[in-house]
């Protein structure tokens, strides 16, 4: 057995991805040819292969790992940290814990279901090594203990996602995939101004930063007592690196990127961008910013409130104001991610779990949103709302997976989403008390224009031999779902049920790591400040 | 000043090897093509004794693509001495530790010699792009008598195209010689002749690019402002001269260091050489010819303009900036002024780049940028905020910088050069569809943009990083220890922490030009349908498109890992060098 | 002998001279002269700080000055030429054809 | 269409579900409770194989004929459920198991996590927070609630394989139908067995959604999805409020297991001792989740109009199952308020707030069903109203408890439980009474259109002027469907509470026990008993009319003429419900059934003999409640009905014989004369109640006026406000950019104007920093 499994399923689809790109340039035109044909094939058994390992890593299986134990500070699956450039102090650092594993899992799990969905993508010798790549890149983002090679993965998820949404994307990709970048860019060197302020303040450990005295391992980071003595600047600091994470989440006022790039990505970007790329915001900012600054995070729990309550409450209005479907899905993530800081903000152990639970949730949800969005517009070849009536009658397996996304996202019990909802909120009462009313009557307006949007596409037509369709298909008879959306939804769709019913599968690891957390770091911090809420 | 040439001996020779090589090139190439099966009679006898020159040409000396071969391998053997010379390893007597004083006027060490590899590989790059650049016909031959006069001035025509290979690589190899030397000048009045001899040769080359009707106008814009600027210069040096009596640079900085209060003549010498320096490097608001420069002249030699000329300002500035005037403790008094010229740099050369329609113009204008960027990390030493290990960081950034940025800024111009054979890449339209025409090519464009935007993992992100966090690493200690609130941190801390954020915001705004190069290449439909033409040259076996290639690797490699990390040490310690002298 | 402020007060007359002349005058040829005298203005320093501290230094300065004065002549003439032969014109106005 | 005889032979696959139960007894040797868990597992293991194999087998004969589109597997493990569900009723009314208060089993950790408090200065890991788990719970309630919901899903999923099957507009759509029925009755089941209020509440959603699935069966008319929408947000509106409440719970008591909070609801299990005011809201917020589900004032809305789902769909889920799930959780509140055993006093205003719901939506749902003329409109608005009477039960007998009269506590909770009982087994039977009429007035319509189309060319006559739910196309029905009308018969009057039949007995004890509460402890209840006495009248009138309507006078169109009652499958679980209906209430009622219900304590049923149960009925010692008990009896008895007989009785056309037993019925509404209403019909009120008193309405205006303005304001503002600001720093960064390419002039002079300029700039930053 490997050694170092999170090195390998974070390189290697990096580099397996890159070779089967270029490759075919390098290699003479009849070779080429035949690996181009089979390069589809060889992304989707090194993502599964991939999803193989960190499922049996997560069964203990591999490695023999009990991961309802590591607490805050402690990680597995750490390798022998290896020197990068060990004259600034840059070093390759991975390991995993319940913050991050579910991630992880996620992650590899999610990226063969995008590749099934989008199993007949238009040049697909690009498509899967693209998807590899990015595969390869949020991996790296969730496994980094250096904040250096975390920021590099952090950027590098840009490049795949970027040219996702320009070559296979819709109408006004260019425009599109020009926002999502310099945007999400923009936000990200703050949080890297940031990081290096923290990296000024590191002391030196022996072998690294000859040139610099300083290095970017996280976990010294977090251990070393008062890394940034100035209060004033570590507020800074925080805010710096909340601009990255905030806009990555993305919360409201800094979100205004995401639905444009949802609506032009292809199907398989929205549902990684949805599933995955969102929580990098939401890890980063457990990872980096609560858990080395807990002082600044309790000082700033008021303008986490404010930003999470109105992410919430303001997102889920203008999803009801939506009339494009993807759009409206788009919002709704900005919606449920606002539910993130609440949870956090709540400073319990069980607020920061849900939280968790939220991340992993939504990352299993919105992709089956995204996949259903995305295949009405395959098959119907609008994403407009209203523009079609009944058309349950035509795509049955379409209507079905609907309705069950739709209502995984508003929270129905015993799907997924219902637990992060339910715990965020038990949290947030026992520390905000009445505030818990804006977020709980929240869910009646997500009811709303989720149901709206059913109502006005799949039900309604007042024929019951057919639906009223489209302009847009030009009279064409439309299709259901193809044999791969359906494999992949229906995966989705299980994963959804699963943990819904059986949320302790990743729930305890989460659970006790936000105990951990609290009693091992909060605490401390909150006594210091004599802080209540 | 006497004793200049006393010393000088085989061990002297060898460290300065890639000078001679040059040096040695030049000669050849004045020789070489002249070479032919003249003959002498001996005086008083019949013997006829070769003396090869003149006479009709032997077959090898008739090729005109000759210069540019010698050029190549000239260049190379320079590089590559420069490259040994720089390990000491193998050659421990010629270690360049601690530095060795040619003269008092030049000094051989890692930090002239880091810069030696910069300026010939950067020329080298170029001369290999310009190997079938310019016309140049095989077997071209002399008008006879009985040739119409048309076919007479064509022949000619041949003719004077071929002789301009010579003129063309003869001025390459000055260009380099001059920087070359300028990176060892240890004479403020050494370093300007030297500078003086890579512009003036410069200035030539960016008129040399005849094929194009602005050719002319961008060699006497940047000519002109080159020269009064430097003819302010000098008279700021001799401003210096008056008031110290010698320009040699140790000499200076002490006096500078023992000065009370500024001289005037101090004060005002230096600012005019700051201006001097300011247009060699492209900064605002000296900058202005510099993009009329670049786009008029063929895109390799903008290249060399953007990359090892700008470089060589750099050396420039750093050697009156950092070695004349900095004082030993405190703020610099030019602290000030280079910040702001930084931000306005940084912002004027992106804000200009963003609307500009010339895929030159653009590159040109980010050429300014970074310019910005680099000044900014200069300013942050001024600062006085930083000790002896900082200011070696941000100085390897800044070195470092130039470094990678000869792989990426002059691969995207070599790129474009490709474009140029067939008589484009003058307008964003000409870029257009690129990847379907050529898609490595596009790709290697992509990344270069990517890189320049410094967007991780490429190189031009970690020496971006490498500047801003020097510029942190100065300032960031320097807000209220007791600062409870962000506000009365931000109240307390250096100034000099913004401009870290000014670089930010100027990355942010980059990107979008950045990537709407790689836009365009990827979705608009291309004007002609036809593949770019990969290496019309047989005698050449590394073609421009394999060149590309290796930039765009390189720019990949330098960025994370073991390579970087070594060029890092490389750089690093010959900051170091410097900063001990 | 002169004192050497005087000299230098003399190049700082000449070297406002050539700037100003040097962004005032359209014909190149004309600025090219300023050039000159701005170039003559640094010598006159050299040739001040030379005699005042007594070092040959400056001297050796002056005359290498020159020099790089003449070779710019002779390349900046070269230059003009051929931005003649193309766009018939030697004025920095007319000659703006990069611009922007 | 066969005849229900031929098709017996389907039921074969039941057969090993029903094996199950009795082999897991002898065979296994597994108490009953043990099997609990299957009576949710089974189902939930059925329904997705119903849908997915249903779209699969979408169109195949075996599978239309055989397995009927999947019912026989839902009427499987529904059937396993009933015995299992049986089998545990059994086991703990007359068998070996025993409960003292209740029996908890098997609670299974669900979610662990940690909850930090602040002590003094110290924050710690609280103590007094529990985890969430999962368990079954049983009690009188449970056991009741488990039989009804058990025993109508099973003969509902029966009535459905003749109600849904034959019909050509659910043809190949009918394994959506039984799928969903199945996880509705996941959701039922789940919700009777939780162990804690997390977990009802669980199912509680579950149920929602089905309700949604359900009423939008027809998904393509445009009403039935209007309506399913709607049924799903007012619940939703309740339901978040219900979530609330159960934060606030979990704040107070540390734990949502019955058990913990039942055992002893005035300290949480960290000790602190619960204050009423805390716990006051908390249960109100839990009430509203109640008005939701089940349709109450302000919240009851969407009942109406949830009729649009398939009638087995109404008959089950908003008549006789899910609707009582909001009672069904008001009576476990009851420990809270119970000072006898550890209540916590001073809820009484919570009491009254319930009491008073019930009251107003009692009455107004009478007075609307009053001139409704869909007939499943106005058996909703009946369940409405006998919802409200039971909440206004339960908020006596709240009010009861919390002043510690537990005697007539316990008592009217019991009575109100019973009347549930009483109420789900008449209205369910009703609803399928009502189905069987629309289903065959609906293929005799069929069959008139295939007669005149025969005739004549004419292809305008189609179903869309012909109701098959409208009573004015109907009438003289008793003649040709006996069977239906006979059940029909018996359900209104367990509705209407004519002595001894069905729901009389558990009415009654309601009515008189509000007005005890009124006269005896708290004027307040004056208006909830005046509102459910007036009730009671107005319940035998709409009643009656609805069933002299459909049954009695002339027929009032010719399609009555071709009714059959020939559908299989449909008048089994008529007879079955008919009989329990009928003879149920006072057999229950004969063994005590209310203070089985109504007291924890209480722990078995007993005989109670026949005369002090009739006696306890007609002649209660109290003289106010004799009074009110005589009172309520002629309102609904006589009074209601009488009138309703003027205005629509009479008999069948000559000629035409009903079976003898609705004959009777018929003759007697023909005796009271009749009366002209058509000027009140016209009136202003009867408009109002036409539309609902207006609260649809004035929810769409409410609405249409506020949300959706702010929802498309919200757009706008995201749009062109927080986007415009990066628009505006786009365009702003584009024309500063053009503006700063024109400095670069392309005249050198200017260039070296430039840099003069920079130079003297540089000299003054210089100049300046030096001085």
């Amino acid at each position: 057995m490997i050694d170092d499994p999170l090195s390998v399923i974070t390189l290697v689809p990096l580099f397996m991805g890159l070779a089967l790109i270029v490759l075919p340039r390098i290699l003479p035109k009849s070779s080429a040819e035949s690996l181009m044909r089979v390069s589809r094939n060889i992304s989707m058994g090194i993502a599964l292969a991939i999803a193989a390992i960190t499922t049996l890593l997560f069964l203990g299986e591999w490695g023999s790992i009990d991961w309802t134990d590591i607490t805050q500070g402690g990680y597995v699956l750490q390798n022998e940290t290896a020197n990068l450039i060990p004259s600034i102090g840059v070093t390759w650092k991975v390991g995993a814990d319940a913050l991050s594993f579910p991630m992880i899992w996620l992650t590899a799990i999610l990226i063969p279901i995008s590749m099934l969905v989008e199993w007949d993508a238009k040049r697909g010798h690009l498509f899967f090594p693209l998807l590899l790549i990015m595969e390869g890149a949020l991996l790296g983002v969730f496994v980094a203990l250096d904040l250096f090679v975390f920021y590099v993965f952090w950027e590098l998820t840009l490049i795949p996602m970027f040219l996702l949404i320009l070559l296979w994307g819709g109408e006004d990709r260019r425009y599109a995939a020009m926002k999502f970048f310099i945007y999400t860019f923009t936000a990200s060197v703050f949080m890297l101004i940031g990081i290096l302020v923290m990296y000024f303040h590191t002391e030196a450990i022996v072998g690294l930063g000859s040139l610099s005295g300083h290095h970017f391992d996280l976990v010294a980071m977090t251990a070393q007592e008062n890394l940034i003595p100035s209060e004033g600047l570590r507020h800074f600091v925080w805010i710096l690196l909340l601009i990255g994470f905030a806009t990555k989440m993305p919360s409201v006022p800094v979100h205004t990127w995401l639905p444009d790039a949802h609506v032009q990505a292809p199907t398989a970007g929205s549902m990684l961008l949805a599933g995955v790329m969102l929580k990098m915001g939401a890890y980063g900012f457990l990872r980096i910013s609560v858990t080395v600054f807990p002082e600044s995070t309790l000082e700033f729990v008021p303008l986490l409130i404010v930003l999470g309550m109105v992410s919430l409450v303001y997102g889920a209005w203008v999803c009801m104001g939506q009339t494009n479907l993807k759009r409206m899905v788009a919002y709704s993530s900005v919606s449920h991610m606002g539910l993130i800081f609440l949870g956090i903000a709540t400073m319990q152990p069980l607020g920061i779990a849900g939280a968790l639970f939220m991340m992993f949730a939504h990352g299993i949800i919105s992709p089956l949103l995204f996949a259903v969005a995305g295949a009405f517009k395959h098959h119907y070849h609008t994403l407009e709302i209203g523009s079609m009536r009944g058309i349950a009658h035509h795509s049955p397996w379409l209507a079905a997976h609907m309705m069950l996304g739709w209502m995984a996202s508003l929270g129905l019990p015993l799907l997924a989403g219902f637990v992060a909802e339910i715990t965020i909120m038990i949290a947030f009462w026992m520390t905000y008390g009445w505030l818990v009313l804006l977020p709980a009557l929240t869910l009646i307006i997500t009811a709303v224009y989720y149901l709206n949007s059913m109502q006005r596409t799949i039900f309604e037509s007042n024929n019951s031999e057919k639906g009223i369709l489209p302009e847009s298909l030009h009279g064409k008879e439309p299709s259901d779902l193809s044999w791969h959306e359906n494999a992949g939804m229906l995966t989705l769709a299980a994963l959804t049920v699963l943990f819904g019913i059986m949320p302790f599968i990743f729930w305890d690891m989460m659970s006790d790591w936000s105990s951990g957390f609290v009693v091992d770091t909060m605490i401390e911090a909150m006594q210091a400040q004599g802080w209540s809420p | 000043m006497s004793s200049m040439f006393s010393d000088l001996g085989l061990h002297e020779a060898i460290l300065l090897l890639p000078e001679i090589t040059m040096l040695s090139g030049i000669v050849a190439l004045i020789l070489i093509p002249n070479l032919g099966d003249a003959t002498m009679r001996i005086p008083l006898t019949r013997i006829r004794v070769p003396v090869l020159i003149g006479g009709t040409r032997f077959d090898f000396t008739n090729n005109p693509r000759l210069p540019n071969q010698v050029t190549n391998a000239v260049l190379f053997l320079a590089f590559f001495y420069a490259a040994l010379l720089l390990n000491p390893t193998n050659l421990s007597e010629y270690s360049l530790e601690g530095g060795s004083g040619i003269g008092n006027l030049l000094v051989v060490d890692e930090f002239s010699r880091v810069f030696t590899l910069l300026f010939t590989f950067a020329l080298l790059l170029a001369s290999m792009a310009t190997a079938t650049r310019m016309p140049a016909i095989h077997d071209a031959t002399i008008p006879q008598e009985s040739d119409s006069s048309e076919v007479a001035d064509s022949k000619v025509m041949v003719l004077i195209d071929n002789r301009r290979q010579v003129d063309f690589h003869i001025l390459l190899l000055t260009t380099g010689l001059g920087m070359s030397l300028m990176a060892m000048a240890n004479n403020l009045f050494m370093l300007f002749v030297c500078l003086e001899l890579a512009s003036l040769s410069s200035y030539v080359l960016v008129a040399f690019h005849k094929e194009a009707d602005v050719g002319g106008e961008a060699g006497m814009k940047y000519f002109i402002v080159g020269s009064v600027v430097s003819a302010v210069g000098i008279y700021g040096m001799s401003l210096l001269y008056l008031w110290n009596g010698n320009l040699d640079m140790a000499d200076l900085a002490a006096s500078w260091s023992a000065m009370e209060d500024i001289d005037s003549l101090a004060g005002i010498g230096v600012g005019l050489m700051i201006v001097a320096f300011g247009f060699k490097v492209g900064a605002a608001p000296f900058h202005l010819a510099v993009p009329d420069a670049y786009s008029g002249s063929s895109s390799p030699i903008a290249g060399v303009l953007a990359t090892a000329s700008k470089a060589m300002g750099f050396v420039a500035l750093i050697r009156l900036l950092l070695i004349i005037t900095m004082p030993s403790s405190g703020q610099a008094v030019w602290m000030l002024a280079i910040a702001l010229i930084a931000v306005v740099t940084m912002t004027w050369g992106n804000l200009a780049a963003l609307t500009s329609d010339n895929p030159k113009r653009i590159l040109a204008y980010s050429s300014v940028a970074h310019a910005g960027y680099m000044l900014a990390a200069m300013a942050a030493i001024g600062s006085g905020l930083a000790d002896a290990s900082t200011t070696s960081m941000i100085l390897t950034a800044v070195v470092f910088h130039l470094l990678v940025l000869v792989l990426f800024k002059l691969g995207a111009f070599l790129v474009l050069s490709m474009l140029e054979a067939e008589g484009r890449g003058h307008r964003m339209e000409d870029l257009h569809g690129l990847a379907k025409r050529d898609p490595s090519i596009a790709v290697s464009m992509f990344v270069f943009m990517l890189s320049l935007a410094g967007v991780p993992p490429l190189s031009g992100f970690l020496s971006k990083l490498l500047m801003i966090n020097g510029i942190v690493s100065v300032s960031a200690g320097t807000g209220s220890a007791s600062a409870t609130s962000v506000l009365s941190w931000a109240q307390g801390v250096d100034p000099v922490f913004w401009l870290a954020v000014a670089i930010v915001l100027n990355s942010a705004l980059s990107l979008f030009y950045y990537l709407r190069i790689g836009l365009v290449m990827f979705f608009e439909e291309p004007e002609s349908d036809s593949p770019l033409k990969s290496s019309p040259s047989p005698e050449w076996p590394l073609s421009l498109r394999s060149v590309i290639m290796i930039c765009a690797t390189l720019t990949l490699l330098f960025g994370i890992g073991p390579m970087s990390e070594s060029l890092l040490d490389l750089v690093s310690s010959a900051v170091d060098s410097l900063l001990s002298s | 002998m002169i004192e050497a402020s005087w000299i230098a007060g003399l190049g700082v007359i000449l070297f406002s001279i050539g700037l100003l002349g040097a962004f005032t005058r359209k014909n190149a040829i004309v600025v090219l002269m300023c050039i000159e005298v701005m170039l003559n203005a640094a010598n006159l320093n050299f040739v001040a700080g030379a005699s005042q501290y007594s070092d040959v230094d400056g001297w050796v300065f002056t005359a290498i000055a020159i020099a790089i004065a003449a070779a710019e002549v002779a390349i900046g003439l070269a230059i003009l030429l051929s931005l003649y032969s193309t766009q018939e014109t030697i004025s920095l106005e007319e000659a703006n054809l990069l611009r922007n | 269409m066969g005849d229900s005889e031929n098709e017996w032979g389907l039921l074969g696959p039941l057969v090993p579900f029903l094996l199950v139960a009795p082999s897991l007894k002898f065979l296994a040797g597994w108490e009953s409770v043990e099997a609990a868990f299957l009576i949710v597992l089974v189902p939930l293991l059925t329904f997705p194989a119903i849908l997915v194999v249903g779209q699969i087998y979408n169109g195949n004969e075996t599978w239309k004929q055989r397995y009927k589109e999947g019912g026989i597997f839902g009427l499987g493990a529904l059937s396993l459920s009933l015995s299992i569900a049986i089998w545990i009723i059994y086991d703990y009314v007359v068998g070996s198991a025993h409960f003292e208060a209740h029996s908890v089993v098997d609670p299974f950790s669900w979610l662990t996590f940690d909850v930090i408090e602040q002590s003094g200065t110290q924050w710690e890991i609280s103590t007094g927070f529990a985890d969430i788990g999962v368990g079954v719970w049983i009690d009188s309630i449970t056991l009741m609630l488990l039989f009804v919901a058990t025993f109508l899903c099973f003969l509902i999923c029966w009535f459905s394989l003749g109600y849904m099957n034959t019909d050509k507009i659910n043809e190949d759509s009918n394994h959506r139908f039984y799928g969903e029925f199945v996880l509705f009755a996941i959701g039922m089941f789940g919700m009777v067995l939780a162990d804690n209020f997390l977990w009802l509440f669980i199912f509680w959603e579950i149920m929602g959604l089905c309700s949604y699935l359900l009423i939008g069966f027809y998904y393509w008319k445009d009403s039935a999805a209007y309506a399913a929408k709607k049924a799903f947000l007012t619940t939703r509106v309740g339901d978040v409020f219900l979530m609330v409440g159960l934060l606030m719970l979990y704040d107070i008591y540390g734990s949502l297991d019955f058990a913990v909070l039942f055992d002893d609801p005035s300290t949480g299990i960290g000790g602190a001792v619960v204050e009423s005011g805390e716990l006051n809201w908390a249960l109100l917020m839990l009430f509203i989740g109640a008005v939701g589900k089940s349709a109450q004032f302000p919240l009851h809305v969407w009942l109406p109009d949830a009729m649009e789902g398939p009638t087995p769909v109404s008959a089950l889920i908003h008549a006789a199952t899910m609707v009582n799930a909001g009672l069904y959780l008001v009576v476990r509140m009851v420990p809270f308020v119970d000072v006898h055993v550890n209540g916590v006093a001073g809820l009484e205003e919570f009491a009254l707030t319930v009491a008073w719901i019930g009251g107003i939506t009692a009455f107004m749902a009478a007075a609307i069903a009053f001139v409704q003329n869909d007939i499943k409109k106005v058996l909703a608005y009946s369940t409405m109203s006998q919802l409200a009477y039971i909440f206004t039960g339960l908020g006596a007998g709240l009010l009861f408890l919390n002043i510690d009269e537990h005697h007539a506590g316990y008592f009217v909770i019991g009575a109100s439980m019973f009347h549930l009982f009483n109420h789900a087994m008449a209205k369910g039977m009703l609803f399928m009474a009502s189905g069987s009429v629309i289903h065959e007035v609906h293929h005799a319509h069929d069959h008139v259109r295939e007669l005149s189309e025969k005739y004549s060319t004419n292809e305008s006559d189609d179903h869309g002027d012909f109701d098959p739910q409208d009573m004015r196309n109907m009438g003289g029905l008793a003649a040709r469907m006996p069977v239906t009308a006979t059940a029909m018969m018996l359900g209104s009057m367990s509705i209407i509470g004519i002595p001894l039949i069905g729901g009389f007995w558990s009415k009654e004890g309601i009515i008189a026990e509000t007005w005890a509460a009124c006269l005896h402890e708290e004027p307040l209840m004056l208006v909830p008993a005046v509102l459910v006495l007036a009730t009671a009248g107005m319940t035998g009138f709409y009643m009656t009319r609805m069933w002299l309507m459909t049954f009695a006078g002339p027929p009032k169109s010719e399609v009555v003429g071709h009714v059959h009652e020939t559908t299989p499958w449909i008048k089994e679980p008529l007879v079955i419900l008919s009989v329990i209906t009928a003879l149920g209430g006072f057999g229950l009622a004969l063994l005590g059934a209310s203070e089985y219900l109504g007291d924890p304590h209480h722990a078995e049923l007993s005989y109670h003999g026949l005369l002090d149960t009739l006696e306890h009925a007609f002649l209660p010692e109290d003289s106010h409640l004799r009074l009110v008990g005589w009172t309520t009896m002629l309102l609904a008895m006589v009074i209601g009905p009488v009138i309703a007989s003027r205005i629509h009785g009479g008999r069948l056309i000559d000629g035409v014989e009903a079976s003898p037993l609705v004959s009777w019925l018929v003759d007697l509404s023909s005796r009271f004369g009749s009366q002209d209403v058509s000027e009140l019909a016209d009136s202003q009120l009867a408009e109002a109640l036409q539309r609902r008193l207006y609260f649809d309405d004035l929810y769409e205006i409410a609405l249409a006026k506020t949300a959706i303005p702010f929802a498309a304001f919200s757009a706008w503002f995201d749009a062109n406000v927080i986007d415009g600001v990066i628009k505006q720093i786009e365009s702003n960064s584009a024309t500063g950019s053009v503006q700063i390419r024109r400095i670069t002039t392309g005249s050198a002079r200017d260039y070296i104007l430039m840099a003069a300029v920079g130079m003297i700039s540089i000299f003054a930053l210089l100049w300046g920093v030096n001085n």
